[in-house]
């Protein structure tokens, strides 16, 4: 099943993020897989240990299952001035969770991150690839809805 | 070719996208259409028109007039009563501070297409003169005289440290090596800073122009770009702004017929705010972790797969082709001795238009945050404002007279960093910014040496100890140690980020400390 | 010119750093990611020094020594930040020292000691000691982890097993073997180059926990009597005991380079064996009893005296051994040809 | 080896052949592996396993066992076609290229036909000679895949030929570089310890030297080349050979065919086992001699790189064991022999008289890093390498090697291939890495053997199988890989409670008289 993602890179370590991300964005859970590892690193000729260190490294990655929506609200100051910790409290409500968890239902997973680059319009989260600014209280409450009613 | 009687440019980037402009553009569509305005009214999409907090938002020429927030319902009001009947809609134009928005008041340089041009239509880009600057490099210029225009410019890098770019290109022109490379750092992670998404978003082209004649400048056959996998939007217009270029014969084998080749590969990071070090970001495109390498050798020698490369950020190489264009002498027309050109700030936090300007270096802060930032949101007063990124310092209010520019700045112990300006009112508690502030560089903190990461992980300690009132006066001073001894000592400057704001923090606002002690 | 280290003068090898100047002229500078083979990390910082003219406080580790430069190396203002660099790493892990099986072998217990400090003094230290005792031979107490990256850099750049990578990042970096596995289910193949490079007690031999302190040990250095590399290897001996308690590579030997593999490290139990022979023995009635010297020599010899008198010198062969030294196979062939008086003798070079 | 350890770093490529190097001698290919992550060298493996050292290749190939010589003959077929040989290395230090090109040109080594015999493809083959030929300096390292064959001569004959085809002799990094399999099988042999020569590879139907060691040691020798190991078994077996006098060895389980071996040992009048341990050698023993270990005596070991290193004592010896040369020396003296030997160091100084290459290699010289022999005088530093301008004997002497298959090839009724080897835990008969448990619980018993057979098969992984040969009937726990080619398995020899060599076949090399231990006709089955 990776086969179609590999084949698009030459077997080039410099290549590995790109591969991860793939495989990431293509898991229906949001995450890699251990035996992706395996393949990826028999794919590219680099060890399990550098690929699980590279997926530690970076923030975006996840090395277990995440929910089928992973949020990423900014935690960085200059949402935080504009009131993130009020954002993220209405999320925790919301969703039941904390900070790193997935809902029962597998459709989010909550996390932090550092600065989105949105910040004119901060508060600011990011749900898979899609951006979300100018956060409130009440406008959270309507997309977390919709996307859950689309789920 | 058509001629239009009116053009309208909808902005699209992150924000508005988010807004439903792709929505808000159909109907209006719709309703031109019903109108039978469709061969009168052009609409055009543009990168972002530079307004914050405005929704979606769209420029209409000849008028010069813009209109933001808008939403679905407004539409038949102003395709009838402004399209049709020429009577602009006042009540939803942005009609104060209306110098903000006049370009030519702002002396832009590389935002001076953006907002105005599609930015995925290399036509456009090419109709506003764009890439002759590259076919006068290519063509008309050897390489040292590039390095050396570039170098007479005083053009230094925007990333933050304020390296002369002509100076750091010298040391790799000369170099004979089979292969070497430039890299474009746009791994924009400094909070507060979104200019170089923007430069990507808006016009794209630009920046491929300016990368083309600094590759050649260097000898550089192979460029990458190596950007934060969470910039969407740019990733996908610098992939269409790279295979429009190479369709025109910008990009590729023997360009122009001159000999030179030149292939551009976008790398994408995955959410590490360390790979905006230069050694850091080249481990990372070269498959690793983001760690930094210890220098010498400078990537300038020995950097991605030992060879040489040239790192420069987004914004420094998206002025290269004016200089080229138009001579080192023009560019030193703007800004001041020593730091000559514009810069691209980003005004955030508490003023009543957050967004991004660019203006001469040297314009005084004060002037920033009140003409280009709209002032104090609500007019509540000025507390302080983080002046640099994350790393940057908090600036009282007897500093607001400060010259933006790197000297200057340095006078007051305050760096320019990336441009990014955050502003805080009389409310905000400064023990509470920076507690968000520790907690960010904690939180990326690479953890290759010792004092950075186990410097930041004490002093968030001491931190969230004083938040919650448990803090000693003499934890304030530990904390200054701490921080002084992470600057001195730290392997790349991640660790040495934290002294700037823990220091100004506590001298400047040390009563918001001490109140937690109460 | 020669290089100034405090004042005193030294001479300069070509592409030597500071660090290596002052280690080898018996000047101390507190270092914990510097190891000669694992080379310049650049990870601790506790090896600052000052130059004359030059800004601020440099990692002496991946500074090349210049001709003139003048080194201090023990100032306030690099003491002051040492002791900040060094409290940090040592509050930042459960280092115990006296339980520690490398007390009095630890890099960070002799920079500590050096700078002064007696006890940690911030609350650094993980709630729980996170053990790992999956590995046969090898044990793991990430809490006493600084995170040095010399064992990391010995199993990807030296012995080239590529087991053990950083996790994670910032304060939560932490070493793995391979996907995060307990050491005991990964690929290591427990080489214990890691083991030999680690400048604290987070990787020790499993064997050798409780079995002597490292100053009661005597090392002795001898050859392995493994394969036919011929890895020089240095073995740890509790005198009182007779006992040879751990087994470390040397470190300056050509053929090896102080690597060794599982058996060479770990593999030596029968020397101490409870099965070692300690006696002749003379089968009698398809059944051995022990014999004597005085007795079993004399009885051999008469034996093989009949058999060459009546068979001739070629009824009789022997193996010599590919196990033994040389001086033996050279007696062991001596006494076949000059003694017994054949050629017949051969070993198991071929099998 | 004709090179040394530290040149790994000098070399190109780097050729493995018939060598699980990470198994069986660990530290070199670490040596080799750091060489490929450096990227100073490339790496081409050729063994019937994917060995560990294939991750790191950038050729991997798989041969059918006993097929080196068509592999080696082949690669020479297409350098020399290529025109990628070392014209002037042959020119000035070889001689009878014509019989090596009369015998490699033949239509029968060509890719495509070896692709036959071999089982590698045709464009592997040209892509291994290609990468060979062109590299600046390129070595071959090799163990007992290479010699442990019925054509054992043949194959290192033919390594010879190809690396003085290409020039690779005579310089740092290049060489054909044998991998000892044990830490003093170098010393063993440079002390004489061979049928045929005397210490220093002197002969023993040389007269001169004959001589020269009657008078040494003031009796007469034979000038009669001696019983090699498997022919003593034979002789014993045949009641010619009447005594036995076996010092640290175990051919109860090295030796091939066992129940052979166990027959011959019992029709022995006397047979002596001299060891530290009770071995299943020594159970069959009149008399049992206890000696001590390496690890509490003083001495030599001489390395695969020929370099003598000093052992030192590093604790007491059991009371009542002593070293193997005082035990010789009492033995000696009670045959009626002069020997006075105080310490090991007057061995040392007799070996330094009698040896010319060990001449200079004193106690006092040793020191803690060892000389490497040849180093005749005690001014002379050591080599490093051999053949430095010149060969021992003048010019490097090529040889036409015919290709031979191996004595016994699969057919109906034993269908597989056998062959055999070390893994990394254990240590040939396992006398001495057994006595480690923690050893025993990483590696104990198995058969490897591929997916392909296994499932045809129905055995799954770790389940208990019968191994058969026409030679006898072994039961261990297969180990389902795909890192081994259909057809082939392969068993280690340490363990007693599954012995290798009671399948293996004794036929021998005509001329070093080494068994065919890695090939042999096999079949499996499961147990009911």
């Amino acid at each position: 099943m990776y086969e179609k993602i590999l084949k698009k890179y030459p077997p080039d370590q410099e290549n590995l993020i790109y591969i991860l991300h793939e495989i990431q964005d293509s898991n229906p859970q949001n995450f890699v897989p251990e035996e992706a590892i395996t393949v990826v690193s028999e794919y590219l000729k680099i060890s399990a240990a550098h690929i699980h260190g590279v997926l530690t490294f970076y923030s975006m990655f996840s090395t277990a299952p995440r929910g089928r929506n992973v949020i990423r609200l900014c935690e960085s100051p200059p949402c935080f001035l504009k009131g993130s910790e009020k954002i993220l409290r209405k999320l925790r409500d919301l969703l039941q969770v904390k900070i790193g968890e997935t809902t029962k239902d597998g459709i989010f997973t909550l996390e932090l991150c550092a600065c989105l680059g949105v910040c004119g319009n901060a508060p600011v989260m990011m749900i898979n690839e899609d951006i979300y600014a100018d956060l409130t209280e009440e406008k959270v409450e309507k997309i977390i809805a919709e996307i859950k009613g689309r789920a | 070719m058509k001629f239009y009687r009116s053009h309208l440019l909808i902005g699209i980037d992150d924000s508005s996208l988010q807004a439903g402009v792709k929505e808000f553009e159909t109907a209006l569509r719709n309703e031109l259409a019903k109108h039978n305005l469709t061969d009168e009214i052009n609409i055009l999409e543009t990168g972002t028109l530079g307004y914050f907090g405005t929704g979606i938002s769209m420029l209409v020429y000849p008028e010069q007039v813009t209109y933001v927030n808008l939403k679905l319902e407004y539409i038949p009001e102003i395709v009838s009563e402004h399209f049709l009947k020429g009577r602009i809609v006042h009540k939803y134009i942005l009609d104060k501070l209306s110098s903000k928005y006049d370009f030519n008041y702002q002396g832009r340089i590389v935002l001076k297409n953006s907002g105005v041009i599609d930015p995925e239509n290399i036509e456009e880009y090419i109709g506003t003169g764009g890439y002759e600057a590259w076919e006068k490099a290519l063509l008309e210029m050897k390489p040292e005289e590039i390095v050396a225009e570039v170098k007479a410019s005083g053009l230094r890098g925007r990333g933050g440290a304020g390296f002369p770019a002509g100076l750091k290109w010298s040391f790799t022109q000369p170099l004979a090596a089979e292969q070497k490379y430039l890299v474009i750092n746009a791994d924009e992670g400094e909070p507060g800073t979104f200019k170089d998404r923007l430069i990507m978003e808006g016009d794209p082209h630009k920046l491929m122009e300016g990368i083309m004649i600094a590759s050649y400048a260097i000898g550089a056959t192979k460029a990458y770009i190596y950007i934060r996998g969470e910039y969407k939007l740019c990733i996908s217009r610098l992939r269409k702004a790279i295979d429009q270029a190479k369709e025109y014969g910008l990009l590729g084998k023997n360009i122009f017929e001159s000999g030179f080749d030149l292939d551009v590969e976008i790398k994408i990071g995955a959410g590490a705010y360390v790979c905006g070090e230069e050694t850091a970001l080249i481990e990372s495109m070269e498959g690793n972790r983001g760690t930094p390498r210890s220098k010498p050798p400078f990537p300038g020698v020995k950097g991605a797969w030992q060879r040489p490369t040239v790192v420069n950020n987004v914004e420094t190489i998206t002025n290269v082709p004016a200089i080229i264009k138009n001579g080192a002498e023009w560019f030193k027309g703007f800004g001041v001795e020593g730091c000559t050109g514009t810069k691209v700030y980003t005004i955030m936090g508490d003023v009543s238009m957050p967004g991004l300007c660019e203006v001469d270096m040297g314009t005084e802060l004060r002037k920033i945050i009140n003409e280009f930032g709209g002032g104090m949101k609500n007019n509540r007063k000025f507390k302080a404002a983080l002046v640099g990124g994350a790393a940057g310092v908090f600036l009282s209010e007897k500093l607001l007279d400060v010259k933006m520019d790197f000297n200057s700045l340095n006078e007051y112990a305050a760096v320019l960093g990336s441009g990014a300006i955050l502003v805080m009112n009389e409310e905000v508690d400064i023990v509470e910014m920076l507690w968000s502030v520790i907690r960010f560089f904690r939180h990326e903190s690479c953890g290759k040496c010792s004092p950075c990461s186990n410097g930041n992980e004490i002093l968030y300690k001491l931190i969230n100890n004083i938040r919650n009132g448990e803090g000693k006066e003499k934890d304030l001073d530990l904390m200054l140690h701490i921080a002084a001894v992470m600057n001195d000592t730290s392997f790349c400057a991640l660790g040495e980020s934290l002294l700037l704001p823990v220091k100004s923090a506590i001298e400047n606002f040390r009563e918001d400390f001490l109140q937690r002690m109460k | 010119m020669p290089i100034f280290i405090n004042g005193r003068e030294f001479e300069l090898k070509p592409g030597e750093t500071v660090l290596e100047v002052a280690l080898r002229n018996d000047i101390y500078i507190p270092h914990l990611c510097f190891h000669p083979k694992t080379g310049k990390a650049g990870k601790c910082r506790a090896c600052i020094v000052e130059v004359e003219g030059r800004r601020g406080l440099l990692t002496s580790c991946n500074l090349v020594a210049e001709e003139g430069m003048k080194v201090v190396t023990d100032s306030k203002q690099v003491k002051d930040a040492q002791k900040i660099i060094v409290d940090l790493i040592l509050s930042s892990g459960h280092h115990d020292c006296l339980s520690c099986e490398q007390n009095g072998n630890c890099e960070l217990q002799d920079a500590a000691y050096y700078l002064g400090i007696e006890r940690p003094s911030f609350d650094l230290a993980p709630a729980e000691i996170e053990t790992d005792n999956s590995s046969e031979f090898i044990f793991v107490d990430r809490s006493k982890c600084i995170s040095c990256g010399r064992c990391v850099e010995g199993c990807t750049r030296t012995v080239v097993n590529e087991v053990l990578n950083f996790a994670n990042r910032g304060f939560e970096t932490r070493i793995s073997f391979d996907n995060e596995l307990p050491m005991g289910e990964s690929t290591c193949v427990q080489c214990g180059e890691c083991v030999q490079l680690c400048p604290v007690g987070a990787i020790i031999d499993s064997r050798m926990i409780g079995r002597g302190r490292t100053w009661e040990l005597e090392k002795v250095e001898t050859v392995c009597p493994y394969c036919g590399v011929g890895c020089k290897l240095e073995m740890h001996v509790d005198r009182q005991k007779n006992e040879i308690i751990r087994v470390t590579g040397v470190e300056d030997s050509p053929t090896n380079e102080g690597m060794l593999c599982v058996k060479g490290r770990y593999g030596f139990d029968f020397v101490s064996s409870q099965d070692r022979i300690t006696t002749p023995l003379i089968k009698e009635n398809g059944k051995f009893r022990a014999a004597d010297w005085a007795e079993v020599i004399p009885y051999v010899g008469k034996k093989l005296k009949a058999i060459k008198k009546e068979f001739g010198s070629d009824a009789i062969a022997g193996l010599t051994s590919a196990k033994v030294t040389n001086e033996e196979n050279f007696a062991f062939q001596k006494f076949m040809r000059s003694e017994i008086g054949t050629n017949n003798v051969d070993h198991c070079a071929r099998l | 080896m004709t090179n040394d350890i530290a040149g790994i770093k000098d070399t190109d490529v780097i050729m493995i052949i018939g060598s699980d190097t990470s198994a069986a001698h660990p530290v070199i290919a670490a040596r080799i592996k750091q060489a490929v992550r450096e990227g100073t060298a490339q790496l081409i493996v050729i063994d019937p396993k994917k060995i560990v050292m294939a991750d790191y290749a950038k050729i991997y190939a798989a041969q059918r066992p006993g097929s080196d010589v068509a592999v080696l003959n082949c690669l020479m077929h297409i350098i020399i076609k290529n025109d990628l040989y070392n014209k002037e290395f042959v020119e000035k230090r070889t001689e009878a290229f014509d019989k090596l090109k009369a015998e490699v040109m033949k239509d029968k080594y060509s890719p495509e036909n070896v692709e036959k015999l071999s089982g590698i493809p045709a464009e592997k083959l040209i892509e291994i000679a290609e990468m060979f030929g062109k590299a600046e300096t390129a070595s071959i390292f090799y163990a007992m895949g290479i010699t442990q064959h019925t054509t054992g001569t043949d194959n290192v004959k033919s390594v010879a030929n190809i690396q003085m085809l290409c020039g690779n002799l005579g310089k740092s990094g290049g060489g054909v570089n044998p991998l000892r399999g044990q830490s003093n099988v170098q010393g063993a042999c440079d002390m004489g310890g061979l049928p045929n020569v005397y210490p220093g590879y002197q002969k023993v139907t040389d007269e001169k030297a004959q001589e020269k060691f009657e008078k040494a040691w003031g009796k007469k020798l034979s000038n009669k080349v001696g019983l090699t190991v498997t022919e003593m078994i034979d002789e014993a077996y045949n009641g010619k050979v009447k005594a036995l006098y076996v010092m640290g060895e175990n051919p109860y389980l090295s030796d091939p065919d066992q129940n052979h071996v166990i027959e011959a040992l019992n029709k022995t009048d006397f047979l002596i086992v001299q060891d530290m341990f009770i071995t299943e050698t020594a159970e069959l023993a009149d008399v049992v001699l206890p000696a001590s270990a390496f690890a509490e005596k003083e001495g030599h070991f001489t390395n695969t790189e020929r370099r003598v290193q000093r052992l030192n004592k590093v604790i007491d010896a059991p009371v009542g064991a002593k070293d193997d040369w005082e035990i010789i020396q009492l033995l000696a003296q009670e045959m009626g022999g002069k020997w006075n030997y105080k310490t090991v160091s007057d061995i040392t100084a007799e070996i330094n008289l009698l040896t010319p290459s060990y001449g200079g290699i004193t106690w006092e010289r040793v020191g803690r890093m060892g000389l490497q022999w040849p180093c005749p005088t005690e001014t002379h530093p050591g080599t490093p390498y051999l053949h430095k301008g010149n060969f021992a004997r003048g010019l490097g002497l090529f040889s036409g090697i015919e290709f031979k298959e191996p004595d016994e090839l699969p057919d109906e009724e034993y269908p597989l291939i056998l062959t055999t080897g070390r893994v990394l835990q254990h240590f040939h008969t396992g006398t001495m890495s057994r006595k480690t448990e923690g050893l025993n619980r990483l590696a104990g018993p198995m058969v490897m053997i591929s997916v392909e057979d296994a499932e045809k098969m129905g055995i799954g992984n770790s389940e208990e199988i019968e191994i058969l040969t026409r030679r006898g009937k072994i039961k261990a726990p297969a180990f389902v890989t795909k890192k081994i080619s259909p057809g082939v398995i392969y068993i280690p020899f340490h363990y007693k409670e599954s012995p290798a060599n009671r399948l293996t076949n004794p036929a021998i090399d005509p001329v070093a008289k080494i068994p065919e231990y890695k090939v042999c006709a096999a079949k499996v089955q499961k147990i009911n």
